[in-house]
Formats: C-alpha cells, structure tokens, sequence
C-alpha cells in the first residue's frame, strides 16, 4: 500500500526545548489518524510540519502537497465576509452549500467579527472541507462546539471523508470523539507517538459496545486519567 | 453594585461633526473681532474678511481659479504616478527580504535630502518642463505611501498569511486578499500624509519655472510681502488639509468597514 | 518681538544680509557706539523681503540696503514703511547673457528662445526692458522664471539659452559655461528701474530721526570704504561666498561705485520713475507715489 | 509530493546586511566613474572624491563640525517638543472622541500648509530669533508621529482593551500597558518620519536669521553656486537618513521583540 | 438571601436578530451556576451583558463591580510575557504561584505567541483566578484542553471557588463537566432560559452515581442530544 504521509525520525526544537524528538508516522491514503496528547505536547507543531509552515530540525517527512487545515484558532479574514471567507476564490455556491451543511446558511454575509466562537470554529471547517485535499489536517476543529452541534459536524466530517478519502490527521482532546471517527488513535508523549490503538473492535461504534468502552479506558490510561477512567 | 438599565435605542450620540467643525469656525471668528478691534495689526494679519475679499477679487479676475487648476493638474498627476511607485515599492519591500535589501536603504536616505537641494539635479534631469515639477511631486507623495504601506505589512498577523498559503492562493491573489486588505488602515494613513504631500511639494516645484499655480501664487506673495494673498494661501491648503482628510475619512469608512474601530469613526 | 515704537534711541537693530561689509568690518559698529548708539545686527537674510517683514513686526529698525520692487509692493500692499535712504551703483552690472554655443548675438536673437529670469525681480526687468528697447515682442521669446542656482544648473546643462541675472552669478556664469553678456543694464537703459534701499516703520521715522541720520551717516562712510577698497571688500564677502579667484577677479575689475544718500528730491524722483515704470507693465499692483511713503531728513 | 529534508540548524540565511550596503555603494561608484570620465559635467554633479576632499577641509577648519552641532542642538530641541506633542496629542485624539472633534480637524488643517508659505507669518509671531526656527522643526516632527499615533491607536484590537478594562486598569495603566504598546509599530513608523523631518525643516527654518547650521550652509551654497557643498549636504541628508531610518530600526527590534514580523527584521 | 447577581427581562439585538428576549436569572453570593446552550444562542452575549462590556437594549441587571471574566479566546497581551499577562499590575510572586496552579511554572518569561492553544488558556484563566472577584464569569474556560489537565483545572477552579465564594457562571459544552462543577445547571434557548436543574443528587458527583447520569441524560435530552444521551 502507498502512504500518504511518511514521517521519519522528526525532531523539532523552540530554542532548547526540543518538543518532537525522533518522531515516526505513515498515513496510508484514505486513513483516518486521531491524535491525542496533554496541552503542550506538540500536537500542532506537528501539524504545522505536515502542513508545510514550519521546517523541521531533522528527519524525513512526505507529504502530499494538496493539503488543508483546520487550525486551532478560526483564521478568518476579518475584511471579508463570511462566505467570502469559505469561498476564496472558489464561486459563492460552493461556500454557501458548504455553509449550510455546518449549520450557518443564515450567516453567509455577516463579517467575521459578529460571530460567536463556535460559528467562527465551524466557517474554517466549512472553508476546509470544500476544497478537496488530498491530505486533511484539524486542530480540535470540534473544540468549541455544543455537545448536538459537534455531532452533527462530527458526522458531516465522516461523510466528506468516506466520500474523497483524503489521509486525516485529527488532532481531538476527546477519547470519545477519537473513538467514533479515527481508523487509528495516536498520543503523542515526550516528543514521540507513545502509543497506538487501531480501532476495529466488532460491532457499531457506541459507548454500549464494550470494545468502545475497553478502547476508551486504555486512552484514558494512557493520557494519565486512570482514576476519571473507573469513575466512568 | 452597578446597575446597568435598559437604555432606548436611539441614546444620545456625541456630536462630533458639529463640535469638530466649532473649532476651526471659531478661530475665524476670534481672529476676524481681533483684526476688526484693531487689536491684531493689518500687516502682521488680516482679517479673514478682508482675505476672502481678495480672494473674490482674484477670483472675479479669474487668476485663482488659472493657479487652483494648474497646481490641481500637476498634483494630480504627480500624486498617480508617486502613489503608484510609493505602493508597488512598498508592497515589493514589505514583501520580499530581497527587496527590502536592494531598496530600502537607498529609499530612506534619497527620502530625507531636501528638495530645495536637489532642485539643479532635476533640473539636469528633467529640464525646465512640466517633468521636474512632477518628479519632485510624486517624490514627495510616494514616500508617506511607501513608509506606511511596508509599516502595514508588517502589521499583518502571519497567521492568516499561513492560511492563505494552505488555501493555496498564490501571490497576487495572496496580496489581494490579505495583504492589501490588511495593510489599508496603515496606507490610508499614509494616504493622508500623501495627499497633502503633494500639494506641498507645490511650493518647492514651482519655483522651477512655472508661470501660475498656488505655490507661485505662494512664492510671489512672500516676495512681495503681500500679506493679504500669503494670507490667502494658507487658508486654501488649509482648506485643501481639510479637504485630504475627509476623502480619507470616507475611505476608511467605505474601505474599513469591516474594522471594529474604524467602523465606528465619524466622516 | 519688539515693542511697536522700535528701539530707545540709544539702540537700532539692523538687518544684514548673509554678506554684509559693515558688519563684518566692524567700524560701522564702532562709529555709532562713539555716538552713543549700539547696534544690534538682526539675522541674516537672504533676501529684501523679509527684512521689510521683520520691520513691519517690529524685530528690526532698519531693512538691509535692498531692492525698491519689493519695498514698492509691500507699501501697495499696506505695510506703513517709509523710505530713508536710496542708493545708486556705478556701472550698472547686471545682464542678459546668452550661452556659449547658441550663436545669440544680440537682444532680436532671443527671439523664440529661452530665456530665465528671476520672477518680478532684476532679470526680469532687465529682459522686459531690453526687448522693449530692441523692439523684441515679449510673446517671441520664451520666458521661464528660475531662481538663479536653478537657472545657473539649467544654463550649464544648455536647458536655457540666455540668462538675465546680476553679478556673482553672471560671473560665474562667463567663467565656467563661457557666457557671453549681449545687454548689459548700464550700457543700455539711461535710466535705472530697481535701487538699494532702506526702509524704517513710519512711526520709527518720526521719533528718531536723528537716529536714522547718523545710521545712515555710518552707512555712506562705510560705502565710502568700499568704494576705495573695492577688491578688499569683495575678499571680506568672500569668505561665505567662496567664490574661485577668477570669477573674483572678473568681479573686482568692474569696480563698482555706490552712492548712498538719505531720500531727497532726486531720489524721490528717480524712485518714482522706476516705480512707474513698474507699474505699466503690472510687475507692481497698482500706481504708488513715493513721496508719500518717504522721510526727508 | 513534497518533501521536506532535515535541514541543518545554521543554515544559509539571506546576507540582508551586506546586500542593503550594496545599492548605496554601487551608486556612488558608478557616479564616481561618470565623474572621473567626465560624462557627468562637474558644475552640475562633482565626483564624490572631490566633494569629499571638500568635506576634508570643512571639518579642518571647523566649519562642518560647528554647522552640524547648531543644527543638531536645534533639530534636537525641536525634535523633542515636537514629539511630546504629536504624541500627545496623538494619545488625546485617539483615545478620546471628544478631543478628536476639538482638535483633529485643526492640525488636519495645519500640517497642509507649507512652511515657506507660514515663514513670514512665523517672523512676525515670533521674531527672527531660535523661536521661530523651533518652532518650524517641532511642527514638522509633530506632525508624522500624531497622524501615526492616532492610526495606531486605532489599529489596537479592542478586544485587549475590553481585557484591561476587566482586570480593572485605570486610564493611565490602560495607556502603559495597552495603547502604547499596542501602538507602538506604528509610532516607531512615525517616528522615522519625524526623525527626517526635524532635520528637513532646518532647509526652511535657517533660511532666516541663522548664521550657522546644516540648512544655513545649504541656503547658502546655493547662493553662492558652490555645488560641490551642495552635494555634501545632500550627502549628509542622505547619512542623515539612514541614520535617522537605523535609530528606528534598532528601537523596533529592541521594543517590538514581542512581534512576530517585527522580530525577523535585521537591523 | 442577597443576590449576587440579579437580572431581569434582559433583551439584547444585533440588527434585525434578537438574541436575548426577555431573559431572568439570580445568582446568589458563592453559587456555581453552569450555562449550557447550542452554539451560537446568546452565551456569550449574556456574559459581555454581566461583565459591563455591552449595554442591553432591555431589562435590568445587577452585578457586581469586582467582576473577572476568562474570555472564550486568550486575550494575552503580545507584548509581555507570561507572567506580567497574568500580573498586570500585581507582584511577580503572585502570577508565578498562579500559573504553577496551572501547569505553567515552567513558561513565567514566555512571549504569549509561543504558548500552544491550552497553555494560552490556562494563563487566560490563571489571570482571573489571581484575583478574587466577587463575580466569575468563565467561557469555555477548559474548551482546549485535554482530559486530564482538564480535570486538574477543573479541580482548582472548584477549590478556588470553595475558598473565596465568588458567584460563578461557567458557560460549557461538556454537561458531565456542567455537573460535575455546578450547584446549578440553566440551559440558554430562544433567547432565555428554558431550563434549570439544580445539582442536588445525594452521594458523590460520579458517573456511577445513578443521580448523575439521571440528571446527564436530562441535559443531553434539553440540548437535543436525545439519542447520544441514550447512546452512552
Ligand atoms: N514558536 C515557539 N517558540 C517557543 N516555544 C514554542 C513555540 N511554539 C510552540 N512552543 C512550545 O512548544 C510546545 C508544543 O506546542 P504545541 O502548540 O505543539 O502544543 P499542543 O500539543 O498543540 O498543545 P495544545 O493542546 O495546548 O494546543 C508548547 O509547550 C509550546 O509552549
Ligand atoms: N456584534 C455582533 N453583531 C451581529 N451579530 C452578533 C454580534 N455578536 C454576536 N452576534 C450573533 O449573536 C449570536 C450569539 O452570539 P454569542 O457569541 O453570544 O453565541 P454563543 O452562545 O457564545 O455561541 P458559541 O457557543 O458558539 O460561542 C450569534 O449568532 C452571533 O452571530
Ligand atoms: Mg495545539
Ligand atoms: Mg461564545
């Protein structure tokens, strides 16, 4: 099978901080990867790497040059509106259509700064998802939204990416949401994938299925959370 | 505790226009009861009405109109071409490292010599045509333009730089969509500055052989100690300040309505 | 700025101008403090005009010794000055020179050429004049107002083709860029249309006359100095000008002569005829009578 | 496919220093040559080694050296009333609505009107003395850095200022802590500005009653055609320049650390 | 009782769109109220309204003056470190025992653009939490952070607000958080608040205590969650 992404002993440092330390990744064309590691593990500086924005110290990394992001922070143009934003470039029905499905058809001529964050959080997602890349990168694209929202939204990513099959990096501090979307669950600790957990245990991907729930203790563990993990 | 009440829509707003206007219609005034009262002798500074009088006078002879539009056709057409290279230079050095090397330098120093001392360089360069006269004035447009169109590149927040590059937008449209856009606070800024500049470059560029337009008006009167005219002549570019400012104000308003502050401002 | 009365009579500011004889020689100074008047020397200044501005103001008692035009238009313009004094120069040294290789001979040769003048001023005058003289129609040359560093730049880079300017530049002129003078003021016009001039706030004149007596006193003498010492008194000048010794040289050989007297009849008379002059060819605003705007003392 | 190697940790930076020197020296070694070839007439544009000859022997008879210090004292003094003005009232205008009504529309109508124009104005206000030229020079640096102030106050994310106002910060804290740094790029990019024109306004301001000074001995190499003093002035305008524009530089890179553009300049 | 905050018939507009319509709600002095609401319903709204940054187009409102608010963004100053964004004003003692609360002793000097999106919002909220208001307006304070820092913030919080009894509002997307926190948990819909439910089950706030998960499934029902809720 041909990778996607093929990420060979990375290392990237701020200063003396060396926050990716020997790093290795594939993503197999059409793979959906969930990431997940404490604040300040370097999730995004990873991310960034993939994308393209940052160079690495060392090591080897290929990736497909049709990539997109979903960053943690909303990066819309202030100075255009919102469908503008979506669209940049591309005609307006694109943006509209893609604006509609998360949920913000009403808002297609609002200026970015009216609106509240989670709207804000789901025009970048909307801007990503209508282009169609090759290679999707999203930074807690979920992280601002209401538990209803966040579903609908969750379901939508599912649905593009069943339908164009891009390689997905996605970046989420929720087990569950690693759980129910990702192919493959990733933590990244000290600098390095620490753990890996594919997700293919049988039968629907609901808390009811105790392979979900197996799945989800063991990433508790793993991010330190053991006790909250029993609590549940 | 505070106690914030319901407050009706249509609260009372701060006159600004009326206000902003009080202060410059008053010193007419006090100056005009100065001049009448004796108070402020003739020579050293007539009065306002006395001015607009010869100012009817030199319209009625239709001599202030013939300089207004001379002047308004050179800096008119200086102020195109400076404010064409003022913005390509600086959005070429706020752009490129390179560019910035090979230009910036040579741009600040040729920006602080003073007109005066260049006027036999143009001279040899130009000639006495209108061609001197327009180089001096693009001179002095282009160079507020370019200072604060690099200055608001700089501001740009590279983030939605970074963006656009993952949108895959290449340069033009890069500069279309976030550069130009993002840098328009700073560059209307300096728009102001450029506007004025080119009326003010005038002076200077008038003295090279030109037989009308208000910076001769200017340059004659001071020979002449015709205090009326000098007088005069600094009324119409303060008028002409006034005049840059609110085209500017209207362009922010129409251009930076997106900006929770500008958005807010007052024509 | 001073008070509206001007200076105590044991007290007169004079302007000076950036080459200035009396001042630098001292005596001028001297002379007066013997009679009990010091002097202040206010600025310098590049020019008439302001010197007139500073009196009217009330910073300076005296202008410096310049051109009438300006002086004339000032009054016109309302400024309540009188004049003091008036002098005249001999020979009369300023010229219309043409450049080296445009085969311009004489004044009829300007015609459809291009000719820098100094706005309202010397030059200009002296070109109006010239193709009156030579029945030249003023529409046939092709007249552009330069200052003279500008016009000298223009006339070495050939951009213009002839010059009327006053000496220090003419010189310069003839020394470096080979100019040849086809109209010399003194040669050609029996009449003179600009004089050197001091002028004094009307109110100073009537309170101080013996003040502007013994100034202006000083003033003859130290033209006196001058007019003996014509080459000494161009070195004195030119340590600011620096001009190189040739064009020094050219300019000692003319030797000029300068009168000055207080305003007397002639003087009101000469001063009236170039002011008339002036005025009918609307370099001046309007008709000015100068004996009303002068002090005999 | 893109691929992105290891690279080294020091690897070749852009020479930004080397080549930013390289456009002044590469000019003035062409007109060098044009000089020496003689294809540039020496009355109109004297080789730099013989205006440097020059400026030899104006710093051995002490002549240069006393006219720059005169001219620094001035520029210095003006320089520094200016710059608490235009910045204060930079801060005024900015921050407070009414005072952009009371005083904006004013100094819009001021800083049009040429200085050679206002000359004989400022003789009679204040005489021919240090005043007046003071005066032309704090006006002139007053200016840039008011016009910049306001844009960059306007420029703060008012979403910071919301914070400090949550946290409790009095006006003067807001000022310290949030308008000025919030709008320093921009002051410093007046400041440029301003720097120059303190030096610019001399040209004007010691036409009149100076007997010493940078602009003196520029009026009066004029006067007397000595070009190859006109051309070192220009050239000390043009050092003047890069001068002024390296003093900013440094300022930026020293205050706006914190900046993410600013930070990757090279001084 | 006293109340802390007393609000009434609150109607705020933006333009044509009325977003709060009518809208009461009591806080009394150290009470801990969650607010939950889809995204894009008023929340933020509601606290700019208590917080004193916007005027109301209606109603009353009463609030504290010694108010602290940790904003759905960051809002750190660019131009001063770490420490000084949490001090502003107070001594460095303070800030630096402040931000070691929140994981960030390490990053006292940091310039607040090299913090990853969780650290910027730990300092957000050390910021708030250095000073003792009276009221506590807190949006999405824990929206980037991963499960477990997120429980320790969690955990501080609660501890903080036991100490000094502050009046609390916490807007949050996570109802299990909403719970775990709240005396009190009111559901933002249609411009007022449509629902309430107070957090007074016996026993310990678990999961496995059936009140928590009684009342977890009534909350995800209220925001429309219904077939999640019964999911899980
Ligand atoms: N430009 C920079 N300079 C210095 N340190 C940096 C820089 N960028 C990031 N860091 C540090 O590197 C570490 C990793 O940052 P990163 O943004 O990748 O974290 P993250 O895993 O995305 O965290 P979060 O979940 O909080 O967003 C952080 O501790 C951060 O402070
Ligand atoms: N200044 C404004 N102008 C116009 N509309 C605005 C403005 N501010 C907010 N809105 C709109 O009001 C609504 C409520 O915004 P608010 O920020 O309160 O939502 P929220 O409940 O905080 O949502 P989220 O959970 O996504 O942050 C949104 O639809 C938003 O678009
Ligand atoms: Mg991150
Ligand atoms: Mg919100």
């Amino acid at each position: 099978m041909s990778t996607a992404v093929r990420v060979r002993a990375l290392t990237k440092s701020f200063g003396p901080r060396t926050v990716l330390n020997g790093l290795d990744l594939d993503l197999a064309p059409g793979e959906f990867v969930a990431l997940i590691g404490e604040s300040g593990c370097g999730k995004t500086t990873l991310l960034r790497l993939l994308a393209g924005l940052d160079s690495a110290d060392g090591g080897e990394l290929d990736a497909p040059a049709e990539r997109m992001v979903v960053f943690q922070e909303h990066r819309l143009l202030p100075w255009r509106r919102v469908w503008q934003n979506v669209a940049i470039g591309l005609p307006r029905e694109a943006a509209a259509h893609a604006l509609t499905e998360v949920g913000l058809g009403g808002h297609l001529d609002a200026w970015p700064a009216t609106l509240s964050g989670g709207e804000a959080q789901r025009v970048a997602l909307a801007r990503a998802l209508v282009r169609e890349p090759r290679l999707l990168l999203l930074d807690e694209p979920f992280a601002a939204l209401d538990a209803l929202t966040r579903i609908k939204m969750q379901a939508l990513v599912r649905d593009l990416v069943d339908a164009h099959r891009p390689a997905v990096l996605l970046v989420t501090h929720d087990v569950d949401e690693a759980i129910l979307l990702a192919d493959r669950v990733v933590a990244l600790r000290s600098g390095r994938l620490a753990a890996e957990h594919r997700v293919d245990f049988a039968g629907e991907r609901s808390r009811r299925n105790p392979g979900f729930d197996d799945l989800r203790t063991r990433l508790l563990a793993e991010l330190g959370v053991a006790e909250l993990a029993e609590a549940r | 505790m505070t106690a914030v009440f319901a407050r009706p829509a249509a609260r009372t707003r701060f006159p600004y226009r009326t206000v902003s206007w009080l202060t410059p219609v008053a010193v007419l005034a006090l100056w005009e009861i100065l001049a009448r009262t004796g108070l402020l002798p003739k020579q050293v500074l007539p009065a306002p009405s006395s001015v607009l009088a010869k100012a009817a006078d030199l319209i009625a002879d239709g001599e202030l109109p013939s300089n207004l539009l001379a002047s308004l056709q050179r800096s008119a057409t200086g102020f195109v071409i400076g404010a064409i290279l003022g913005l390509g230079a600086g959005l070429l050095v706020g752009l490129s490292k390179v560019a910035e090397a090979l230009l910036d330098r040579s741009i600040q120093m040729v920006r602080a010599v003073p007109f005066l001392a260049i006027l036999p360089l143009v001279i040899v360069w130009f000639g006495i045509g209108e061609a001197g006269k327009i180089f001096l004035i693009a001179l002095g447009t282009a160079v507020p333009l370019y200072l604060t169109t690099v200055l608001g590149i700089r501001q740009i927040d590279p983030k939605l730089l970074e963006m656009t590059h993952i949108v895959g937008l290449g340069r033009a449209a890069r500069i279309r969509w976030v550069v130009l856009p993002g840098a328009l606070p700073s560059i209307l800024g300096g728009l102001r500055l450029s506007l004025t500049a080119a009326w003010l470059a005038l002076v200077i560029a008038e003295t090279l052989g030109a037989d009308a337009g208000l910076g001769f008006m200017a340059t004659n009167a001071r020979e002449f100690l015709q205090t009326d005219v000098i007088v005069l002549v600094v009324l119409i570019y303060a008028a002409i300040g006034i005049l840059c400012d609110l085209v500017t104000r209207l362009l922010e308003r129409r251009l930076l309505r997106w900006h929770p502050t500008y958005a807010r401002l007052t024509a | 700025a001073g008070s509206a009365g001007g200076g105590a009579s044991g007290k007169v500011r004079l302007t000076y101008s950036t080459i200035s004889v009396p001042k630098s020689r001292g005596v001028l100074e001297k002379t007066l403090k013997d009679q009990g008047i010091a002097v202040e020397w206010v600025g310098p200044f590049p020019n008439h005009a302001p010197t007139l501005q500073a009196v009217v103001g009330g910073t300076a008692d005296f202008s410096f010794g310049g051109s009438t035009t300006p002086a004339d238009q000032a009054i016109l313009s309302g400024a309540d000055l009188v004049y003091a004094a008036w002098a005249t120069s001999n020979p009369r040294t300023t010229a219309i020179l043409a450049g080296a290789h445009t085969g311009i001979q004489k004044v009829p040769d300007l015609a459809g050429r291009t000719v820098a003048v100094n706005k309202a001023g010397l030059g200009e005058f002296l070109l109006v004049a010239a193709l009156e003289k030579y029945h030249v129609p003023r529409e046939s040359v092709k007249v552009t107002y330069l200052n003279p560093p500008e016009a000298s730049a223009a006339f070495g880079a050939g951009k213009i083709d002839a010059w009327a300017i006053w000496q220090g530049f003419r010189e310069i002129a003839e020394v470096q860029y080979g100019a040849r003078p086809i109209f010399v003021d003194g040669d050609e016009l029996d009449f003179q249309i600009d004089f050197s001039s001091y002028l004094v706030r009307r109110d100073y004149a009537e309170r101080n006359a013996d003040t502007i007596r013994k100034v202006i006193s000083a003033f003859q003498a130290d033209y006196e100095w001058q007019n003996q010492h014509y080459k000494q008194a161009l070195d004195i000048g030119n340590s600011v000008s620096h001009y190189p010794q040739p064009v020094l040289d050219k300019m000692a050989s003319k030797n000029v002569q300068t009168k000055l007297s207080l305003i007397n009849d002639e003087g009101i008379a000469q001063l009236q005829r170039g002011a008339d002059w002036l005025t009918q060819r609307k370099i001046l605003s309007g008709p000015i009578t100068i004996a009303d705007h002068a002090v005999k003392l």
